[in-house]
């Protein structure tokens, strides 16, 4: 099976499985586990006499984010039904849509309609946590429509502003 | 004698304080804002009242409100942790004018530290060393003399001043002209106000703090110190106790001149008088916080004395329990603040549903959090989730400690600062504890590196997303669900009516 | 120097012991059993390895095993815990022979402790006081003339005796004949041996420990004592430090005796000389746990020291860290033992799956446990689940202490005696610190007395349950499960698209 | 609604709901509350201004645990579909099947087949977590079978043994 590793593909596979002794080949090497998971996202492997512990997280769109001893991974797996994205989208394609990267509310516009912007003006000041975040333009561009106003609250992945 | 207490706070601290009264037999009331109706404090306390939206000035800001929940339940005292109300002199007034016993220093005393040329005007007539400068119209004719006065490196601010901007440091006096004049006209062209005053400049700062408690008699004592130079943006990060810096000696004198300070201003209620250290020891005044703070658990921690439960004992009008003579250190606490941050994309806040914690146990380590599984951490207040503090003999052994809890910590769900700190811990100048303010910029770039393994942890994390979606994708009633976003195995581990919720694969 | 540890045990000891190793950045290799795959010990070690069945004579007492395993993984050294092979001297002998360091005592020492006739024969020899009597066949002339030497009242007890019988106590010395006789009839009738012995009869007993530190130079300290008072049949439910009743005298007397024990057998490592302690603080050995032991945080709690630290530093052949005067008493320690069963119901032990554990936190509270949630206690090893220790600068604060955390101690899915532990606590000989082994027995119905408020619980009770049921059963996609067993509120609300997993109704 | 506490009969209704604030009657009172509910069972429920906590465990049978202030209370709610099981079962009927209160292992069987037995006679020993537990007849009668032997190991509710 595909995967994707923080934006880098790998394959893995499961290549036996005996009582509680799994083979897994992954990322081209072979591993002899003993895995235990819990209901809230633990997880154990014993690996070779190895005992390492992860954390799973499943987002709702079937992403998982395992962390394992302080290190957060972004995992996408990908099943006969679903597709390898294009994982180059953000560096080739231009995004028309700006969103939300977290929940906040909106303190400033920095744009109007018609704006032109470079890669890296300032587009929205956002409050979130009792900290002002600037969001910045990650392409060149006209601004075609401007989604939200000073004062609003916004959702994480909302869509903000979008280009011509 | 206090048998209700309002505590007009929230989160970590709000519980903190209810944990004091729980053990004291004092009921707690609670107040929180709309959208922390499932904070932890809520729950904990014996009675709640939802005072208004998740806008602090409608609820935790709302001074009226306060007032008027504490007399529907009648509170005999409002205890107002830190942040917020906790150094507001009109709130502290408005309790004292409906009988209420506000848990603090009175309103005099919270004005008189609250602004900062008084508090420095007080603190030189208490003969406590201040910054040395002058905050008045500095003249061209008095340049030379003054610089000379003070010595130098000096720097030449704009009054008006702020964001670096009208500010020059001059290290040797042939700079003088120039910088007063640069300063000067940049002051103007940025606040139209061309006033600027000289000031020394501190060199490798230390911030270190000397915590005190004052009765309503008079008394007044120190309770050693914390070191607090680890902070980025001057939020502190991480705190220690007692501060690796000082020796005995300039610990010793910090804390009789901050008893000093706080008897010449008559000071009742647990405070803090926060210095700048040089790198010769030599300190001066900062501030003082007329409240509790943050950090005070690691001065919990090395005295064994419990800060909440002494400001009520003064509270109720007692004598303060010790005396100078019986308060000593013991060993070394060390305190780092765990935040829904993303310490990796610009510290950037991370609010949101928590999925999983599993919390740091056994020997040596405490946490104060009000954070559970399931909780959502709100978008409208700060990122801090929680405290986790470490004791032992021996400051070696407490970073061991420190180092050991913070593997343990696990949040899952948000992102959070863990790793960061367990970096900060990690790096030479903390190890060796000789860190000023500047420690997190200096190692800004070690402390953003990756660590080793990480090929290896890659492997197992992949195998634990794919064995979690094995688990999922086999289940022999996959066809029923409509819903993919609630395929977490143990939904189906239920569903076969297994009963278990681990599951050895 | 030790580079890595095998733990031949289980559970929150094991757990214990590996976070001192952690703390020392030394590896850690777990053991376990079939049925503990899934134990906290397994995951948290460095590495792992299953060793047999349930059966403990086939995994945790194996000793050839755990010999193999130590030496597949290249452990230095093992580290027992307390229980199974903890005071096994063949096992100790056995891991001396294959050059792997045991931490404990040498078997030498075990073995002359370790057996009750000769340990009791060895602390007479070095001058420790032992409940005055004789062990021999006691004969008809001897009667009053030992009697009156001993001083009553006495007890004249079966050698092959057991459970009460052959067992008579002699108030009056007109009572001895009779007593003599009839005790001897019955330790016939019973056991088919009618040899008896006199022994001194204590009443009120304490049981009051000493804890030790040895090392291989020779160098003996103690580290003051425990209160172990409150057992239930022998097993000890609740501990504290320092006891309640001796005075300071008493106190150091006994741990003088207690280093002069452990002196005269040459005894190295952490050991505890327990002392039966009477109502005029007379003090008698009992018995020698040449391991660490279940209670030895309430000591490392009132002092500072890691024990676990302690004894792997011995282990290495150093000599002590601290000096006799270095070792301070400072506040109270109180530890509870968390024991799945039933306490309403005689005990009756209560395996399975815990649903939801929320733990104490804050100032003054230290956990040492094994279990989370999901975890399926197994029905195969003891009923501790871990244990809950306070500290505080007083013993009355350490209390209120306590009262608050078995509060918010929070487990379900299964029972457990936390309600049980907050009544002890709440006993007025408990209270008082004025209790004997006697306790548990003669409060045994206030122990089983519900408290107040009864009916304003049920209905909360019964609403939270009625919430629950609403919250299911208006479900729209109802329909679709075929399963009634998984409707659990949330699993619905995450099939609902929400993404809380706290619902406000 | 039906509902039994510790084997009390109760009656609980909503009576109505708006916004956040339930009336709920229980036992004969009105409450009015403020509940919220997480996903492990935490409950937390406002009162009249009271702050109140329930843990809230639900077996698989429907039936509740509820803790609330250290004390457990064994709750069974009755909708149409179920009906009120006679509460008093355990004392009128005769149970001809004796079953084990908690999973553990055979260590002695007290009996034999055709044994008559009085109530309170020990049946067998188990053992679980290292202790020892005498299960006695809750009954007068002759038995019937008897279902497990000596080093067995039974899980929680299985037959033991049944009488005649």
């Amino acid at each position: 099976m595909k995967i994707l590793v923080d934006n880098k593909l790998r394959e893995v596979e499961l290549l036996s499985k005996e009582d509680n002794n799994l083979q897994v080949a992954a990322n081209g090497k072979t591993y002899d586990i003993d895995v235990v998971m819990s209901e809230n996202g633990f997880c154990s492997i014993i690996c070779d006499g190895r005992s390492y512990n992860a954390e799973s997280v499943k987002h709702a769109n079937g992403n998982y984010t395992i962390t394992t001893n302080f290190r957060n991974f972004d995992i996408e797996l990908f099943n006969t039904h679903r597709n390898i994205r294009k994982s180059s989208d953000s560096d080739n394609v231009l995004q028309s849509n700006m969103t939300s990267p977290m929940p906040g509310k909106i303190i400033k516009v920095c744009v109007e309609l018609g704006s032109q912007v470079k890669k890296g003006d300032a587009l929205f000041v956002v409050e979130a946590m009792k900290m002002q975040n600037t969001y910045m333009a990650t392409r060149d561009g006209e601004i075609a429509e401007i989604l939200v106003k000073e004062g609003d609250a916004v959702a994480k992945d909302q869509a903000l502003l979008s280009f011509k | 004698m206090i048998q209700k207490i309002l505590i007009a706070n929230r989160g970590e601290i709000a519980l903190r304080i209810m944990r004091s009264c729980k053990e004291m037999g004092i009921r707690t009331v609670a107040v929180y804002s709309d959208v922390d109706r499932t904070s932890r404090h809520v729950a904990y306390a014996d009675e709640a009242i939802c005072i208004g939206s998740a806008l602090a000035s409608e609820s935790y800001l709302n001074i009226e409100k306060i007032i008027n929940a504490s007399k529907q339940f009648n509170a005999d005292a409002i205890h107002p942790g830190y942040g917020f109300l906790s150094e507001n002199a009109h709130f502290a007034r408005r309790c004292k004018e409906e009988g209420i016993l506000f848990i603090g220093p009175d309103a005099e005393c919270i004005e008189s530290m609250g602004d900062k040329i008084s508090a420095r005007q007080n603190m030189i007539k208490a003969g406590v060393p201040v910054v040395p400068g002058t905050a008045e119209d500095l003249q061209p004719k008095d340049l030379i003399r003054l610089c000379r006065k003070i010595g130098l490196p000096v720097i030449i601010k704009a009054t008006a001043g702020g964001g670096g901007k009208g500010m020059r440091l001059v290290r040797d006096e042939k700079e003088l002209q120039e910088a007063y004049y640069s300063a000067k006209s940049e002051a103007k062209a940025s606040f139209g106000n061309d006033i600027v005053y000289i000031e020394k400049y501190i060199e490798s700062p230390h911030h270190i703090e000397i915590q005190l408690l004052g009765d309503t008699h008079g008394n007044v004592i120190h309770l050693f110190d914390r070191e607090c130079s680890v902070q980025r943006r001057h939020q502190k990060i991480v705190e220690e106790s007692p501060s690796p810096f000082i020796d005995e000696k300039t610990r010793l004198k910090m804390g009789q001149i901050a008893v000093k300070a706080a008897k010449a201003i008559g000071y009742a209620g647990a405070g803090t008088i926060e210095f700048l250290v040089d790198d010769k020891m030599n300190y001066y005044f900062l501030e003082m916080n007329a409240r509790l703070q943050v950090e005070h658990p690691v001065t919990e921690e090395v005295l064994g004395v419990d800060l909440v439960k002494e400001q009520i004992h003064i509270a109720n009008g007692k004598k303060l329990r010790f005396t100078q003579r019986e308060i000593l250190q013991r060993g070394h606490a060390i305190e780092c603040r765990i935040c829904a941050e993303d310490a990796q994309n610009n510290f950037t806040p991370s609010p949101g549903i928590i999925c999983h914690i599993q919390s740091p146990q056994g020997i040596g380590v405490r946490i104060d959090s009000h954070i559970y599984d399931g909780y959502e951490v709100p978008v409208h207040y700060d990122p801090m989730l929680g405290k986790l503090i470490v004791w032992a003999t021996t400051r070696e052994y407490a970073l061991e400690r420190m180092r050991r809890v913070l593997y343990e910590y696990k949040i899952t769900g948000i992102k959070t600062n863990i790793d960061y700190l367990r970096k900060i811990i990690d790096t030479r100048d903390f190890v060796k504890g000789n860190y000023t303010t500047h420690f997190i910029e200096e190692n800004s770039k070690k402390l953003q590196q990756d660590g080793k393994q990480i090929e290896e942890l890659e492997d197992i994390a992949v195998i634990a997303a794919y064995i979690d979606y094995l688990v999922n994708n086999n289940n022999p009633i996959e066809g029923e669900h409509q819903n993919q976003a609630d395929n977490r195995p143990i939904s189906r581990w239920r569903s076969f009516g297994k009963q278990k919720s681990i599951l050895r694969f």
